[in-house]
């Protein structure tokens, strides 16, 4: 019978990471690159409770690891929408790609 | 008592110039005239403490022997590797940079004084005196430095300096252009010279020139003796450029493009020598490395030789003289390159007085002449400004080697050290570039201030502020060269290399040269002033019209470069057209072109577009990962290990 | 050697992943620029309009407060577990946050966020 | 219920607290006088802050030579910690100083002066931090904080655009970092930075690390603009509010070395062979690439941001040996920085107040019209350039002396680049001295300005001058260092 090792948890973090770097590459929306980033942290924290569960069973450090980087992913998506919204208004456009008024 | 102050406080030299600077930048810029005063007192007061030094020096006899060096800390290093690094400021006083003090300040001097009446009624003139004492101070402080890293510091001011004055006629684009160039051509050698520096740094553990002198002296580290070679070709590299040195002459000539005074500031006692006082303060690396020595001899004879005929046909009052200093800046180096830092130096303070006295002469005709330079259009000058024209003959009797005049005896001296030496093949070089220099100076001075006059010219003398400094200096070009006859050679005496070194006097040497500077003086003579319609001078031109415009286009170097650079550009056309900026500046823009090009290329990555970021962060990180994993341990140390 | 294995195919199948599939699709797509063919739709009714439907802004700055706030419990659920053990000193502390946090409600409320617009 | 529930046991000592807590205070006290007080007072904030900053120096002076540990290496407290914060502050205090005008006209004064002071608070955290939490946390405190700053000019399409890539790199960047932490926890089973430097040296060194060893770098690159991982830093700089630029070339950077160098020296140097070699190829790339891409800017806050990146690539520089003289070069570099770096954004600041123009071409005759200012950008130009005797030329000389034995390539490198780097620094210094300005009125400096610009430039020649006393301070600081 399959057991649930380490190793599981560690391969499906690896993907949601690359799967989130995948839509940071290829999403067009900026609102869709955030989510995506969120993915990234997220394979972040599985990983962090994981080797906390598996690595250092006793103290929680992992864990509480991962609550920090829930909240400021919190923080983060919160100013994230902000400036969103703002450049919705000046551009009326969240499309990255007509973000390139900064070049060279 | 006052001696003894000067001897302690030689720091006040280089310090009150500098003070002058930021006190006309900060505070006198709306007045004219206190800024000109401020500029004149400072360096005068410096010029008294630095006499006053000197006296001290050449009195005392302990002090010929060994420098007085006092210096403080600037900075050190607390860390294992390097325990006992530390970098000094301070100040050496020997005969060599006394000697140097008095005349970098007097001739400083008077040209500051002169620029009062040149410059009078131009744009910026308060600013211009603030660059000259910006330029003075950092001259002395070349000149006093204890150790190689100062000297370097003072070295690139007075690089800084060199490029803001002769820039200073900004709307002119010939002259930004040849700032430009000046300071470019100089900092490619500069980057040898630091190379140089940082390697004695490496290898001795010091930069203070005593402490330099005695290492090297008993340098015997047999497996790494050809490091010494390469650094003194590295040091050399810094010389080549200041001091004009063939082949990166080319930007001495366009330097023609700032103010008069510049010129002769430039040209007579200050930026120029410095190349020459390098090698004459490193002459203990020098003199350790013959090859080295060989190298310094030849590129000096024939630097002497090459500007020489370059000067014979050109038409520019400036450009003349131009070339005549790279000539002797020829001879100045030759000198050193046979081992007589005397004969160097000695030329060196000869030659400040007749060449400051003649770029002043120069500048005195050109306000006359409302700045028209051609002397094939002047003519006759002497009986409008007789000063100017009577000091000037003492200049060129005294550049062309006719005794008494000061620049006899110096360029006797350097004939027969080379002699002594046994370098005969430069002896010959040297000699004829002895009669050729009577020769175009003669010539300059036969067409423009005697002979007919020119209708369209109305010249007439220059103010006192002008014409007293070419007197003070003539008096000099006159005298100057008194200190080191053969006879009675004080000169040698305090400022040798190794031991005193006294020639004895040579008369056949003596009777040549002679010889030689009354052959061009006279064919001069024929040839542009007994012949009025100049017949000879042009069928010679005619007869030998190759090599006529060969000299006028100045051996095509400029052209060699261009060519060069078009000659890449042509033949690999595709991949190097990206060289193709500022071609006339040559190799030396060329270099500078390629960063450029390179900047733009990489700027194309630099999309805006969020995701493009994105893909090359990872690309950055597969990159450093795969640097990681085939960098192990065993490799990951010197890939090029140290010098040691 | 063969321990760095892994390493290069995580990364390589990283970059193969993210890179590749831009690069297909740029390789085998078809490129008729026709207005036709840029339609959402080949057949139908043509659009009209922008197909973005939009939530007020309103909904957002709601959403923000909603989402710090609610991330504030994570920690007070932390704290309040403990409550007993804990003593007075995380008491003090867990006032001194909130107390930060009202200060953002403070501010946020007279800035005017909290007003439907 | 226990009956010693409200006795007060501490778990730790928060008096190692202090400067933090003092800052969140002050952080905290300028945000609420904003709701507090009316509009038209604002103003003043920008004074609370700057008085408030010089007190919490003050208070970091008087901690010179504490060294304290805080709950098994979370938080360090020693000089080396202190001299960051110092450094943090000053940046901070001219900043503030500097720029009160843009500020004024930019309006929101509560909220610009409150999140330059909670950054920097999240600078002195990563000052501090002996763990990845603490690490993370003030990391983060840092890099949100300047994301609003980032696109403070709500209205300008540029800020805002410079906000959201800024945003959403550093977003993506800090979850790679992250994800290399937590492989270094998973394969250490630690987060504290010195025991996780015991545990490797012991453990030989399997891939896993080195992938978490690439990912850190590659995280912290970022925040340093190290070359490849820099894209995003022209845009931010240019797109930013000029003052919020220069904090974020100076502060930024320098909290990202004081954190590496915990990492790296403390946490890995069991490694050391292994990351070595790739520092010092990074920090050349990064010196070549900043340079010569500066040399075609024309906009004065995109030259001196690839100038930073450059910048960026010496102080790494030393990084490469691990040793007590590399510290000292980056703590000495990083502090000599901000003064030119600050000296040369308040001028920018100033000027576009004045001119309304970040372009170099509206620069011409600035000399004219204000020499002060013409001077004191050249004088910072000139000590980046590391030209003898500023600042910058001592720092790059302690910074390359540390490398001088082993890495003698990359000490040629620094020096051929730095020689370019002259180039387009005089191209600057050429428009304002030689060209003439198109409106010739000149520029006057109001008081505040002309002290943090007076201020820095002195700061800049003095340290040149004699940089004995500094580096004294930085020895003891540096040595503090490898004290826990």
């Amino acid at each position: 019978m399959l057991t649930i090792s380490l190793t599981h948890y560690v391969v499906l973090s690896a993907l949601l990471f690359s799967i989130g770097l995948f839509g940071v590459l290829t999403k067009r929306n900026a609102v869709a690159v955030l989510i995506c980033i969120e993915i990234m942290l997220n394979a972040v924290n599985i990983n962090l409770v994981a080797f906390s569960k598996y690595i250092t069973p006793i103290d929680f450090t992992g864990q509480i690891f991962s609550l920090f980087v829930i909240t400021v992913a919190a923080a983060e998506v919160g100013i994230g929408l902000a400036i969103i919204i703002a450049i919705y208004r000046n551009k009326l456009s969240v499309n990255l790609d007509d973000f390139d008024w900064l070049k060279w | 008592m006052y001696v003894e102050f000067a001897l302690q406080h030689a720091w006040l030299v280089p310090l009150l110039p500098a003070l002058a600077f930021v006190a006309i930048v900060f505070l006198t810029r709306p007045w004219q005239m206190l800024s000109a005063i401020l500029a004149v007192g400072s360096m005068a007061s410096s010029c008294v403490i630095a006499t006053l030094a000197a006296y001290g020096i050449f009195t005392n006899h302990e002090y010929v022997e060994k420098p007085l060096v006092y210096a403080t800390r600037w900075f050190s290093l607390g860390m294992p590797a390097m325990p006992d690094l530390q970098i000094n400021v301070g100040v050496q006083l020997d005969p060599v940079s006394a000697m140097m003090m008095v005349m970098v300040s007097f001739i400083s001097t008077f040209i500051f004084l002169y620029s009062i009446g040149y410059m009078n009624g131009e744009d910026g003139f308060s600013v211009f005196f603030s660059y000259l004492s910006l330029f003075g101070a950092s001259m002395l402080l070349l000149v006093i430095s204890s150790n190689l890293l100062q000297m370097f510091v003072a070295w690139e001011l007075v690089g800084l300096c060199s490029y803001l004055l002769i820039g200073f006629y900004t709307h002119k684009i010939s002259a930004r252009e040849a700032a430009k160039k000046a300071f470019v051509t100089c900092r490619i050698a500069d980057f040898g010279l630091l190379l140089g520096i940082l390697s004695l740094q490496i290898v001795f553990g010091t930069l203070n020139l005593t402490e330099l002198g005695e290492k090297i002296a008993h340098f015997e580290d047999y497996t790494t003796f050809g490091i010494l070679t390469m650094i003194a070709v590295l040091v050399f590299m810094g010389p080549i450029a200041k001091s004009g040195q063939f082949p990166l002459h080319v930007w001495l000539p366009d330097a023609m493009e700032g103010p008069t005074p510049v010129s002769a500031l430039i040209h007579a006692a200050t930026m120029v020598v410095a190349g020459v006082y390098l090698v004459g303060r490193t002459m203990f690396l020098f003199h350790e490395v013959p090859s080295a020595m060989e190298l310094v001899a030849v590129t000096g004879a024939f630097t002497a030789l090459f500007a020489a005929t370059i000067a014979i046909t050109q038409r520019e009052i400036k450009k003349i003289l131009a070339y005549s200093t790279v000539s002797q800046l020829g001879y100045m180096m030759l000198a050193l390159g046979v081992g007589s830092l005397t004969a160097s130096m000695f030329h060196m303070w000869t030659h400040a007085f007749f060449k400051a006295l003649m770029f002043l002469g120069a500048g005195s005709v050109l306000v006359a002449l409302h700045h028209k330079a051609d002397v094939w259009e002047m003519g006759g000058l002497v009986k409008k400004m007789p000063i100017t024209a009577w000091t000037f003959v003492i200049g060129g009797l005294a550049i062309a080697g006719i005794p008494p005049f000061a620049g006899f005896w110096s360029k006797d001296e350097i004939l027969v050290a080379t002699l002594a030496e046994g370098h005969y093949v430069l002896f010959a070089m040297a000699a004829f570039t002895a009669f050729l220099t009577a020769f175009y100076m003669w010539r300059m001075i036969f067409l423009a201030f005697f002979g007919k006059e020119n209708p369209a010219n109305h010249p007439k003398e220059s103010p006192w502020t002008m014409t007293v400094p070419l007197l003070v200096l003539a008096v000099g070009a006159i005298g100057a060269g008194w200190l080191g006859t053969p006879w009675h050679n004080v000169w040698a005496e305090w400022i040798y290399f190794g031991s005193p070194h006294h020639a004895a006097a040579n008369y056949g040497a003596m009777m040549l040269s002679v010889v030689l500077a009354v052959a061009g003086i006279g064919l001069a003579y024929t040839m542009y002033l007994k012949d009025t319609e100049k017949v000879k001078a042009k069928a010679m031109a005619e007869k030998y019209s190759t090599a006529y415009r060969v000299l006028v286009n100045k051996y095509y170097i400029d052209e060699l470069y261009l060519w060069f650079n078009h000659a890449l550009v042509d033949g690999a056309a595709k991949i190097f057209y990206l060289f193709d900026i500022y071609i006339v500046d040559g190799i030396v823009n060329g270099i500078g072109a390629s960063a450029k090009v390179t900047g733009e290329g990489l700027r194309v990555f630099q999309t805006g577009r969020l995701q493009n970021y994105v893909l090359i962060f990872f690309i950055g990180v597969l990159i450093v990962a795969v640097l990681m994993a085939f960098v192990g341990p065993s490799n990951a140390v010197p890939v090029m290990g140290g010098v040691k | 050697m063969s321990d760095w294995a892994g390493v290069f195919i995580f990364f390589v199948v990283a970059l193969i992943f993210g890179a590749g599939g831009i690069a297909t699709s740029f390789l085998i797509q078809p490129r008729r620029d026709t207005p036709l063919k840029l339609e959402p739709y080949e057949c139908g009714m043509p659009t009209q309009g922008s197909t973005w439907i939009q939530f007020k802004t309103g909904y957002f700055l709601y959403a923000l407060l909603f989402v710090i706030f609610d991330v504030e419990t994570i920690y007070l659920y932390a704290w309040a577990v403990k409550f007993q053990s804990l003593g007075l000193f995380a008491f003090i502390e867990m006032i001194i946050f909130v107390f930060i946090l009202i200060v953002g409600l403070w501010y946020a409320w007279k800035e005017g966020a909290l007003e439907w617009q | 219920m226990p009956a010693d529930m409200f006795a007060l046991t501490l778990p730790f000592d928060p008096s190692a607290l202090t400067l933090e807590m003092l800052m969140a205070g002050l952080a905290m006290l300028v945000l609420i006088l904003g709701i507090i007080v009316p509009k038209g007072a604002r103003h003043g904030l920008g004074w609370v802050s700057l008085l408030g900053i010089l007190g919490i120096m003050a208070v970091a002076v008087s901690l010179w030579g504490e060294k304290r540990e805080l709950l098994n290496g979370m938080y360090l407290l020693d000089n080396y910690a202190l001299f960051w914060k110092i450094t943090f502050m000053t940046a901070a205090a001219l900043v503030i100083l500097g720029c009160m005008r843009f500020v004024d006209n930019m309006g929101n004064q509560a909220e610009y002066y409150s999140l330059t002071l909670f950054a920097t608070l999240g600078m002195m955290v990563m000052a501090s931090a002996g763990d990845f939490i603490t690490f993370y946390l003030g990391l983060e405190l840092m890099t949100l904080s300047f994301v609003i700053l980032v696109c403070f000019r709500k209205t300008d399409a540029k800020s805002v655009e410079a906000g959201i890539k800024y945003l959403l790199l550093a977003g993506m960047s800090s979850a790679v970092l992250l994800y290399g932490l937590t492989l270094i926890y998973g394969l250490t089973g630690s987060i504290t930075i010195l025991e996780i430097g015991r545990i490797i040296a012991m453990q030989p060194l399997s891939p896993a690390l080195v992938l978490a060893v690439v990912l850190v770098i590659a995280g912290l690159g970022f925040k340093v603009s190290a070359v490849p991982f820099h894209m995003w830093s022209p845009d931010v700089y240019e797109g930013a509010p000029t003052p919020v630029t220069a904090y974020l070339a100076v502060g930024s950077k320098a909290a990202s070395f004081a954190i590496i160098l915990r990492l790296f020296v403390s946490g890995l140097p069991g490694i050391w062979e292994n990351w070595a070699m790739v520092m010092a190829i990074l920090a050349a790339v990064t010196i070549i690439v900043g340079n010569l891409v500066a040399i075609p800017q024309t906009n004065i806050k995109r030259m001196l941001a690839y100038s930073s990146i450059a910048q960026a690539g010496y102080i790494l520089v030393g990084l490469v040996t691990a040793t007590e003289a590399g510290i000292k070069g980056v703590m000495f570099y990083c502090f000599l920085y901000v003064f030119a770096t600050m000296a040369a954004f308040v001028v920018a600041t100033y000027y576009y107040n004045v001119s309304g123009s970040d372009e170099l071409r509206d620069y011409a005759g600035l000399a004219q019209r204000s020499p002060l200012l013409a001077a004191v950008m050249l004088v910072a130009l000139l000590s980046m350039a590391g030209i003898p005797p500023l600042a910058g030329f001592a720092g790059k000389f302690y910074l390359f002396s540390s490398i001088v034995g082993d890495f003698l390539w990359l000490v040629f490198v620094g020096l051929i680049m730095s020689m370019v780097s002259v180039y387009y620094y005089l191209r600057v210094a050429l428009v304002m001295y030689r060209d003439d300005p198109v409106d010739a009125t000149p520029i006057s400096v109001s008081s505040p300005v002309a002290v943090t610009l007076v201020f820095a430039t002195i700061a800049t020649l003095v340290i040149g001058i004699c940089p004995g006393p500094l580096s004294e301070v930085v020895n003891g600081a540096a040595h503090t260092f490898f004290l826990h």
